[in-house]
């Protein structure tokens, strides 16, 4: 009898479930919305900000080219490499800063923890995806581009279950 | 889990031999916990000049020994002191000192015993030009006292090239049947690039 | 172990005895191999071949200073990363003498219970599309992206989250996540505790799992398992409770502990482990400092001395320990992490001798055996 | 706004619909008008009516409705109709392919995701044919070793087995393809072919895993034809016969399942067993034995075979109907036509043509189809809901159930037959 139960228990529960508010996010029509606007590091008090690592911002007005961001990356991806620029800045006497390989990128951030003058933060941009290998490699010039998204879709909680609405 | 509980219930045949023995742990430093050093004072008792206590911290204890005593003691330790299994067997390369350390993480799962591991450590020859099984870095195994060491042996083996005398089974487990490199935790193999 | 039927006789070759190899390509065993034996439906003798993901990590670890060591250690299991960087982090703490702030620990207590879920849900879906039951892979995996939200919140990565770092976290909360943490954690102990009476109260997966591959106490004692697999077997350990690092002995909570040792033991441990998770979670954030200081300032470069630690903690698969040496240098003289998924393996061979052929998965699955953790 | 799924809009609908519309009413009068006078021109066509039918004439029928309906009923009357399209293949092969549509999302709505979705705009309702598209375009790989031969046949001889129980069917009162006095055993003669049919695909194959997949659905397909048959002998019993037809019309009353849950149930776990669905699929085990007796097959060789397996699933789902839930009988729900439609006929509007005898069925044949339809998917429906409730079971487990417990219910289910008929309740001098 035991098993009869069981086995009834378990189709009631199944068939329960066919009411319940599907879970699944319908990714390219709509985009999870992250905390802030990607995750940032305030040297001065050594902590920092909560957001998304996605794809890097580089504020031009700030790099010193001190290469401190290459060098953290230098043990984990490799990905950060100096390039001359064209601009002429005050802080950067030697023109350089740094362009990033997002085919070597893993995201982790440290190079922001790095970075003393609050000149690399991450974004929350994270659709990067090119046809070819060169199309990864994101110059100072790129990366100085503020991404325009929408990311609007959240989990609610309700009693018919879950959902990304 | 205080250390005090721990001591209460393994007091026996820790207080009698604790002042008998000459190569005792002086008690100078007060930070040196008592339940510890009363663990590495029975060893000390049974077995005297055959081992060497490198640390006694909170919780672990590291006790050096030659490779001729060290399944004597090996089997001490899970017989008499309720070691139980190994967490780990790890082998660590001095070319400076023409040796191979294996530290081996012994634990418990007795109530008393749980927060302890005891490092018990053993060094092999080292050879510049390694072949590994065929070579003098050799040790013996501990198998046969701790039955959980066995695939961390093998480990071991093929990482290192330490051959364990008397395991029954000393294949291969993590690399690929075709490797022919040196053994490649030894310091002089070299990642590619660095 | 099971004991044999009468009349099968084991560890003989002959034309009767057909070899299998399960794995790599044969979908049932992950990123590694098994060669059974069979004479018959009855397994003669497994031996497990794991390696195909080995990276050589431990070798890594030796060529990348204390902090760029991070975010590759934590690739082994990248589910649980938080718990993979947890002992390293201990350990460069103590070697460098650092001290963490208060707040910073129950950050890390409630980081890393989240991410104990995620990957006990991640091989929970495993285990259950392994015994053919298909949806509990699919309400698992859609119920561990609570979770994985919440962890995005907090860290800013999906999966490799490289949160934890000696001295602390990267980055403190952000605002009114206790709430949200709160929210989504008592839904999802809802949704978790309706596993029950489609899986767990099952009377065909009691039938297939109850009394297979059983352990006994003193077995999995001798054979060093750890984790799920122990206390299933009846030994009450676990590093949190023995050995508490971190805030875990400010915290209440219990260790579960089963007797029968048998597979649906096993699989029903981590599931009652995630719902002492969620209580962890709720206690901690009632006792988390309201405000302070998350992460003590490292130099870029930090030098040990001639010390050497080992820190173990209790991840999703077991006691998760690593061993560190130091020798003065800014990289790490050897560093050796030791998993629960590798202790456990050495169960394999012994549980499926003189078991079925049916019974492989559910042995398997049920030793909470990560392929890419045990080969790091 | 992205390109790849493009949010539903009906006016695109409607707008592709008409666009196919028009490209099919272009491509008809351009092509298919000549290409029927082409093939009316050299065929020699029958007398019809006393006159010989020339392709003129021919094509004055296609245009007159009146003249075409009685050679359109002339033509369902024939065999090749009834195995082709009606109760037969075509009838079968989309109640089959609405099965797999409606597992998928009803699946999908358990397991509390979305299941096809993009594919078809509407609910993913075209996914079916996207598969079956990529089925036919993928390589058939035989392996080196194999018995060709015989591993070619074996998923047509599959399909040609899973078709056969179609003929057995009766879907409404004459709508039968084979109305055989031993309908009953011919249904289990064809049963009996499926363990050959999997051991040569299984032995054929010439490798380890189809070999045992193949030995485990040759031990369960026999184990459970047993407690099969025997649930199935206390209807046998009670109506005196093993014409289908007869035992349909012998439940006009109540059906057979009122008076023998037992034997019901024998059945339907028989049934899933007999149809390798889970809890009962250990011969495509996937994580024991890869895919089981499937493992070697590739493309429409696979296609083939998942298209049998449904068209099974859905004989054995009508057998159930037709042996414990009455089949076609129902209350009268279509309303009976008027006389003058099948006498005079209907007027069509501007043209003012009278066509007698338009409806092509009668209305008896439409209400038996209606509820022989809805039975029938009730019982698909808890055919499929198992998949997502239950893990599979194991053989020893399985083989245990089939010998020990459903023999010994089904024996019980022809006792209390054998007492219904003996004590008169039913049978001859009874009820009936």
């Amino acid at each position: 009898m035991g098993t009869a139960s069981g086995i009834i228990k378990a189709l009631n529960s199944g068939i329960k479930h066919i009411a319940i508010k599907r879970f699944t996010l319908r990714y390219p029509e709509e985009k999870l919305k992250f905390v802030g606007d990607g995750y940032q590091f305030d040297p001065v008090s050594g902590v920092g900000v909560a957001g998304l690592k996605g794809r890097h911002i580089l504020f031009h007005d700030k790099c010193t080219g001190c290469q401190l961001c290459s060098i953290a990356c230098e043990g984990i991806a490799e990905a950060i490499s100096m390039v001359k620029v064209n601009e002429k800045w005050k802080q950067n006497k030697k023109s350089i800063m740094p362009q990033i390989d997002y085919g070597k990128c893993v995201f982790c951030g440290l190079c922001v923890d790095a970075c003393p003058f609050y000149a690399l933060y991450m974004t929350n941009d994270y659709e990067l995806s090119s046809f070819s290998k060169e199309g990864l490699i994101y110059t100072p010039a790129q990366l100085q581009v503020k991404p325009n998204i929408e990311q609007d879709a959240e989990i609610k909680i309700d009693d018919r279950g879950a959902t990304h609405g | 889990m205080s250390n005090t509980q721990n001591k209460s219930n393994l007091n026996g045949d820790v207080h009698i031999h604790k002042n008998t023995d000459s190569n005792s742990i002086d008690k100078k430093e007060d930070d040196r916990p008592e339940f510890e050093t009363n663990l590495a004072n029975t060893l000390l008792h049974n077995f005297g000049e055959k081992i060497k206590i490198d640390f006694i911290k909170k919780n672990r204890i590291k006790v050096n020994v030659q490779k001729e005593n060290i399944v004597e003691i090996a089997k001490f330790i899970s017989l008499n002191m309720k070691f139980d299994h190994a967490e780990a067997v790890t082998g660590i390369d001095y070319p400076e000192q023409n040796e191979i350390e294996v530290v081996y993480h012994l634990g418990s799962y007795e109530d008393n015993l749980s927060n302890q591991i005891l490092a018990l450590s053993t060094s092999a020859i080292r050879e510049d030009d390694p072949t590994p099984g065929s070579d003098r870095t050799k040790l013996p195994s501990l198998r046969n006292v701790f039955y959980s060491v066995e695939f961390h042996e093998r480990e071991c083996f093929e990482m290192l090239g330490v051959y364990f005398e008397n395991h029954p089974d000393n294949r291969r487990l993590l690399l690929p049947e075709d490797w022919a490199d040196i053994p490649p935790l030894r310091k002089d193999f070299k990642i590619k690039g660095r | 172990m099971s004991e044999l039927p009468p009349g099968i006789k084991l560890e003989k070759e002959d034309d009767k005895i057909m070899t299998l190899n399960v794995g790599p390509q044969h979908p049932g065993s992950g990123h590694m191999r098994i060669i059974v034996k069979i004479d018959g439906d009855y397994i003669v003798s497994c031996d497990p071949d794991p390696g195909y993901v080995h990276r050589g990590e431990e070798k890594m670890a030796e060529y990348r200073n204390y902090i760029t060591n991070i975010p590759h250690l934590e690739r082994p299991v990248i589910h649980d990363s938080c718990n993979i960087l947890y002992p390293y982090c201990l350990g460069v703490e103590e070697i460098l003498g650092l001290e963490v702030p208060e707040r910073a620990k129950y950050i890390r207590v409630i980081a890393s219970e989240l991410n104990r879920c995620v990957y006990t849900l991640y091989w929970l879906a495993i285990y259950g599309i392994f015994l053919g039951h298909s949806t509990m892979f699919m309400w698992p995996t859609g119920d561990r992206e609570l979770l994985i939200d919440l962890l995005e919140k907090l860290s800013g990565a999906r999966v490799t989250h490289a949160y934890f770092i000696p001295g602390g976290v990267r980055n403190d909360m952000p605002a009114n996540f206790e709430d949200v943490c709160i929210r989504q954690i008592n839904y999802f102990e809802k949704r978790i505790k309706q596993y029950d009476s489609i899986f767990y109260s099952n009377p065909i997966l009691k039938s297939r799992t109850i009394k297979t591959g059983v352990l006994a106490q003193q077995d999995a004692i001798s054979l060093g398992a750890t984790g799920s697999v122990l206390r299933a077997s009846g030994v009450d350990f676990d590093v949190r409770k023995k050995e508490p690092y971190d805030v875990y002995d400010n915290l209440d909570f219990q260790s579960n502990t089963l007797k029968s040792g048998d597979s649906y033991a096993r699989s029903k441990i981590p599931w009652l482990d995630m719902l002492e998770s969620c209580r962890i979670i709720r206690n901690a954030l009632e006792k988390i400092p309201k405000s302070g200081s998350v992460r003590v300032k490292l130099k870029p470069n930090p030098k040990a001395g001639n010390v050497e630690t080992y820190k173990r903690v209790e991840s999703g698969r077991g006691s998760l320990g690593m061993y560190i040496i130091s020798n003065g240098k800014p990289e790490p003289y050897r560093v050796k992490i030791s998993v629960g998924s590798f202790r456990n393996l050495i169960c394999l061979p012994y549980l499926l001798k003189g078991e079925k052929l049916g019974n492989m998965p559910a042995v398997y699955w049920s030793l909470n055996y990560w392929p890419v953790e045990a080969d790091r | 706004m992205s390109i790849i799924a493009p949010r539903f809009r009906l006016g695109y609908f409607i707008k592709s619909l008409l666009d196919n519309v028009f490209w099919i009413i272009i491509l008809l009068t351009l092509i298919g008008i000549p290409a029927i006078q082409v093939v009316l021109f050299f065929i020699d066509l029958p007398v019809i009516e006393g006159e010989l039918l020339t392709p003129f004439l021919a094509l004055t029928w296609l245009a007159d409705p009146s003249r075409t309906l009685p050679i359109i009923k002339a033509l369902m009357q024939t065999d090749f109709f009834k195995i082709a399209v009606f109760p037969g293949f075509g009838f079968a092969a989309l109640l089959a392919a609405g099965t797999i549509f409606i597992e998928r999302k009803l699946l999908a709505k358990l397991q509390l995701r979305v299941g096809p979705f993009y594919c078809g705009k509407l609910e993913g309702i075209l996914q079916l044919m996207g598969d079956g598209l990529k089925l036919i375009s993928k390589e058939i790989i035989i392996p080196a070793k194999a018995d060709k031969p015989i591993f070619w046949a074996a998923p047509l001889l599959f399909v040609g087995a899973a078709a056969a129980f179609i003929s057995l069917i009766p879907v409404s009162p004459g709508w039968v393809i084979a109305d055989l006095d031993v309908g009953l055993l011919a249904f289990f003669a064809i049963i009996g072919f499926f363990p050959i049919i999997t051991v040569l695909a299984s032995w054929s194959a010439n490798s380890k895993f189809p070999f045992i997949g193949g030995i485990r659905a040759l031990h369960q397909m026999v184990s459970f034809e047993i407690p099969l048959i025997l649930s199935l002998l206390g209807i046998v019993i009670l109506t005196g016969t093993l014409n289908l037809s007869e035992i349909v019309e012998s439940q006009s009353n109540f059906p057979w399942i009122i008076f023998m849950p037992i034997g019901a149930i024998v059945f339907f776990i028989a049934m899933l067993a007999e149809l390798e669905r889970i809890p009962f699929d250990l011969p495509e085990a996937e994580s024991e034995i890869v895919a089981g007796w499937l493992t070697e097959f590739s493309g429409m060789m696979y296609g083939l075979v998942q298209l049998g397996s449904y068209l099974k699933l859905y004989a054995f789902a009508a057998i159930f109907v037709v042996l414990f839930l009455g089949g076609w009988n129902g209350p009268m729900i279509m309303p009976q036509f008027p006389q003058e439609i099948i006498t005079e006929g209907i007027e069509l509007g501007p043209i003012s043509v009278t066509i007698p005898g338009l409806p092509l069925f009668t209305p008896e044949m439409i209400n038996g189809t209606f509820w022989f339809t809805i039975k029938t998917i009730g019982v698909i429906f808890f055919i499929l809901i198992p998949r997502g409730v239950f893990p599979r079971i194991r053989i020893d487990l399985l083989l245990h159930i089939g010998w020990y417990k459903l023999i010994g219910l089904a024996f019980v289910n022809i006792f209390i037959s054998l007492s219904l008929l003996y004590s008169g309740v039913l049978g001859p001098g009874g009820m009936m």
